[in-house]
């Protein structure tokens, strides 16, 4: 029988790479790798971006997913570039997974999240922590679902 | 002295052992570790067992990394406590010892010990945050790990 | 996840349970079911303990579709080396491979979904050059459940 | 502890990166990961080859490494566009690790890996043993990235 954290996310999880623009302009290569953890009860999130030509790390980190007593998501995180931070869900459309929680140095890192049709949006904002000032500008991901690599019959490995 | 990751990679493998809780119950437990994140973190799966594999007492899967400042941490998830953050207390050579406190506010401690080649001493316990530190009634399990390295016949 | 693999989609996860050796020896099986190869193929992972968590037998498997698209296995065991396993055709809630090890014994496998949270796992080894109608001394057989944490009974 | 399989790949266990180019000429981002099992019993090694600008993947293999009974490196290979076959080594300098074996349709692999430094090269061909039928070679020069910050990271 799959967890409440499965019925809701259990498409989510598996593979998924795509490009990235980072805060700051630059672009990478981003994968997330979402694996079920005892039986549904949580899902761990292992995340990195490259530069894709020679492959060298932009960011990496992981995570895990879970639900709280109210059936809200908990997100504890680590990102080697910002440290180890608790998000929690906050009220988005239904589609939509948004999460925000405190940084190190008074910051907060909110994120959204959203698959459909194998694609896997994601955009993320480290702002400051109390007075509403405008934060940074985002950091955004578009990821397609890594899957069996497709060959039309006939083709030649 | 300030630990890295890369203190613990030789721990890397499958470890298991028959232990015991403060009920004196006999738990069968298994630890994996494993490199990640291009081995700058260390991810650890945990699992207590009854010594039949029916019930799995209490399962922690976490992952070892340094924060930008260098100090470690482990992020995990425990099937007991749900979300956790661990802080690594500086410790002799040989040791990883992790506390910190749930979201319910128990306090955790895990500890490995590595006393002798081939062998971790791993200790847990966890006190609710009305207990005082030096409460020592709470949940405890104590065990010691081998490597599992697979049997293989006697040679002629 | 490849056609030839889906059924075996839902056997993803980390399953453990009890069995016994033929000659009566208890047994601990633990197994992880994982994709691999960028979700072209499946991994088992299967570990055998006896007595105080000592590992008897260690089974690592790749089961991929070639380019035909015929199923096939390759992998290696701590007591019989490398194994090359090919499925035999059986019915969907069953794996059934069996092949030769480079030790020189012919190996053979299988998995059947009892329910959607348990597997009977049997295992047999016998010499290659066996005669026949040679009954293999070895092989195992036990139960996995799909590993759920426990839970503190309800009100 | 160590085991004879694990002293001749403990410098190639963990994840190596870099661009390659397969024998179809496409080029892209490879990974290798090394991982040992079983108390160092047999090693894996997952090697996949992306497309720079999408992501996708175009190339995808497992292979496990253990000794044969006479202490020579066995290679059980599975590659999505090849299928499965065996690789045997073969003799060569001492820091290098090569292979061969046949594939179904003929055609012989051979591969092979030699630790630079921090690089690791990889070299691979299919021949089919009729003059100018043998595929191009692929060559990939990967890189660790086991430092605490990466490269690439601000």
């Amino acid at each position: 029988m799959p967890t409440r954290l499965i019925k809701r996310f259990g498409d989510w999880l598996g593979t998924w790479r795509g490009t990235c623009e980072f805060s700051d302009g630059r672009a990478g290569l981003m994968q997330f790798r979402l694996t079920s953890v005892f039986n549904g009860e949580a899902i761990q999130v292992d995340t990195a971006s490259y530069i894709p030509e020679s492959g060298a790390p932009m960011t990496r980190g992981s995570g895990f997913f879970s639900l709280d007593r109210q059936g809200r998501v908990v997100n504890n995180i680590y990102a080697d570039y910002l440290g180890f931070a608790v998000l929690v869900e906050t009220p988005d459309d239904p589609e939509v997974l948004s999460l925000e929680g405190g940084l190190p140095g008074n910051m907060t890192l909110t994120v959204t999240m959203s698959v459909a049709n194998d694609l896997m949006t994601l955009s993320s904002r480290v702002g400051e922590g109390y007075k509403s000032a405008p934060g940074r500008p985002r950091t955004y991901t578009q990821m397609k679902r890594v899957g069996p690599i497709q060959r039309p019959k006939g083709d030649a490995p | 002295m300030s630990r890295r990751v890369a203190d613990y990679l030789s721990w890397v493998g499958v470890w298991a052992g028959v232990g015991d809780t403060q009920a004196g119950q006999q738990t069968a437990i298994r630890t994996d570790f494993v490199a990640g994140l291009d081995g700058t973190s260390l991810q650890m799966h945990f699992e207590a067992w009854d010594t039949e594999f029916k019930t799995l007492y209490h399962g922690v899967r976490a992952v070892l990394a340094p924060a930008p400042s260098g100090v470690l941490r482990a992020l995990g998830y425990s099937t007991i406590h749900g979300p956790l953050i661990l802080e690594l207390t500086p410790d002799d050579e040989g040791v990883m010892a992790l506390a910190g406190d749930s979201r319910a506010n128990n306090h955790l401690s895990v500890t490995f010990v590595q006393d002798a080649p081939g062998e971790l001493l791993f200790t847990a316990f966890w006190r609710s945050a009305d207990k005082s530190a030096q409460a020592e009634d709470g949940p405890r399990m104590t065990c010691r790990l081998k490597p599992a390295t697979p049997w293989s016949p006697p040679r002629a | 996840m490849t056609n030839p693999l889906i059924r075996l989609a839902a056997w993803i996860g980390d399953w453990a349970g009890q069995g016994e050796v033929a000659d009566g020896t208890e047994i601990l099986f633990r197994m992880q079911v994982s994709s691999a190869a960028e979700e072209n193929a499946v991994c088992f992972h299967m570990e055998s303990w006896i007595g105080e968590m000592q590992l008897l037998h260690g089974l690592r498997l790749i089961l991929a579709p070639r380019p035909d698209r015929s199923l096939h296995c390759m992998g290696f065991s701590t007591r019989f080396g490398m194994v090359n396993l090919t499925p035999t055709p059986d019915d969907e809630d069953v794996l059934a491979l069996a092949g030769p090890t480079t030790s020189g014994m012919q190996l053979s496998f299988s998995l059947i979904q009892q329910d959607a949270d348990t597997l009977i796992a049997t295992g047999m080894a016998r010499p290659q050059d066996a005669p026949p109608g040679f009954t293999a001394a070895g092989g195992t057989h036990g139960t996995l459940r799909r590993v759920t944490p426990w839970r503190p009974p309800g009100p | 502890m160590t085991t004879p399989l694990l002293s001749r790949f403990q410098p190639m266990l963990g994840f190596w990166r870099g661009p390659n180019e397969l024998e179809t000429g496409r080029r892209g981002l490879m990974e290798m990961h090394f991982q040992s099992h079983f108390e160092g019993e047999v090693v894996q090694l997952d090697a996949h080859t992306w497309d720079i600008a999408t992501g996708e993947t175009f190339s995808a293999g497992t292979g496990l490494f253990a000794l044969g009974p006479d202490g020579r490196i066995i290679e059980n290979l599975y590659v999505e566009r090849f299928g499965f076959c065996r690789l045997d080594e073969t003799e060569d300098e001492p820091d290098v690790l090569a292979l061969r074996g046949d594939l179904p349709d003929g055609f012989t692999m051979s591969v092979s890996l030699r630790l630079e430094a921090d690089e690791l090269l990889l070299t691979s061909q299919l021949k089919s043993g009729v003059v100018g039928m043998d595929l191009p070679r692929t060559v990939a020069r990967l890189r660790r990235y086991d430092r605490q910050r990466g490269e690439g990271a601000k």
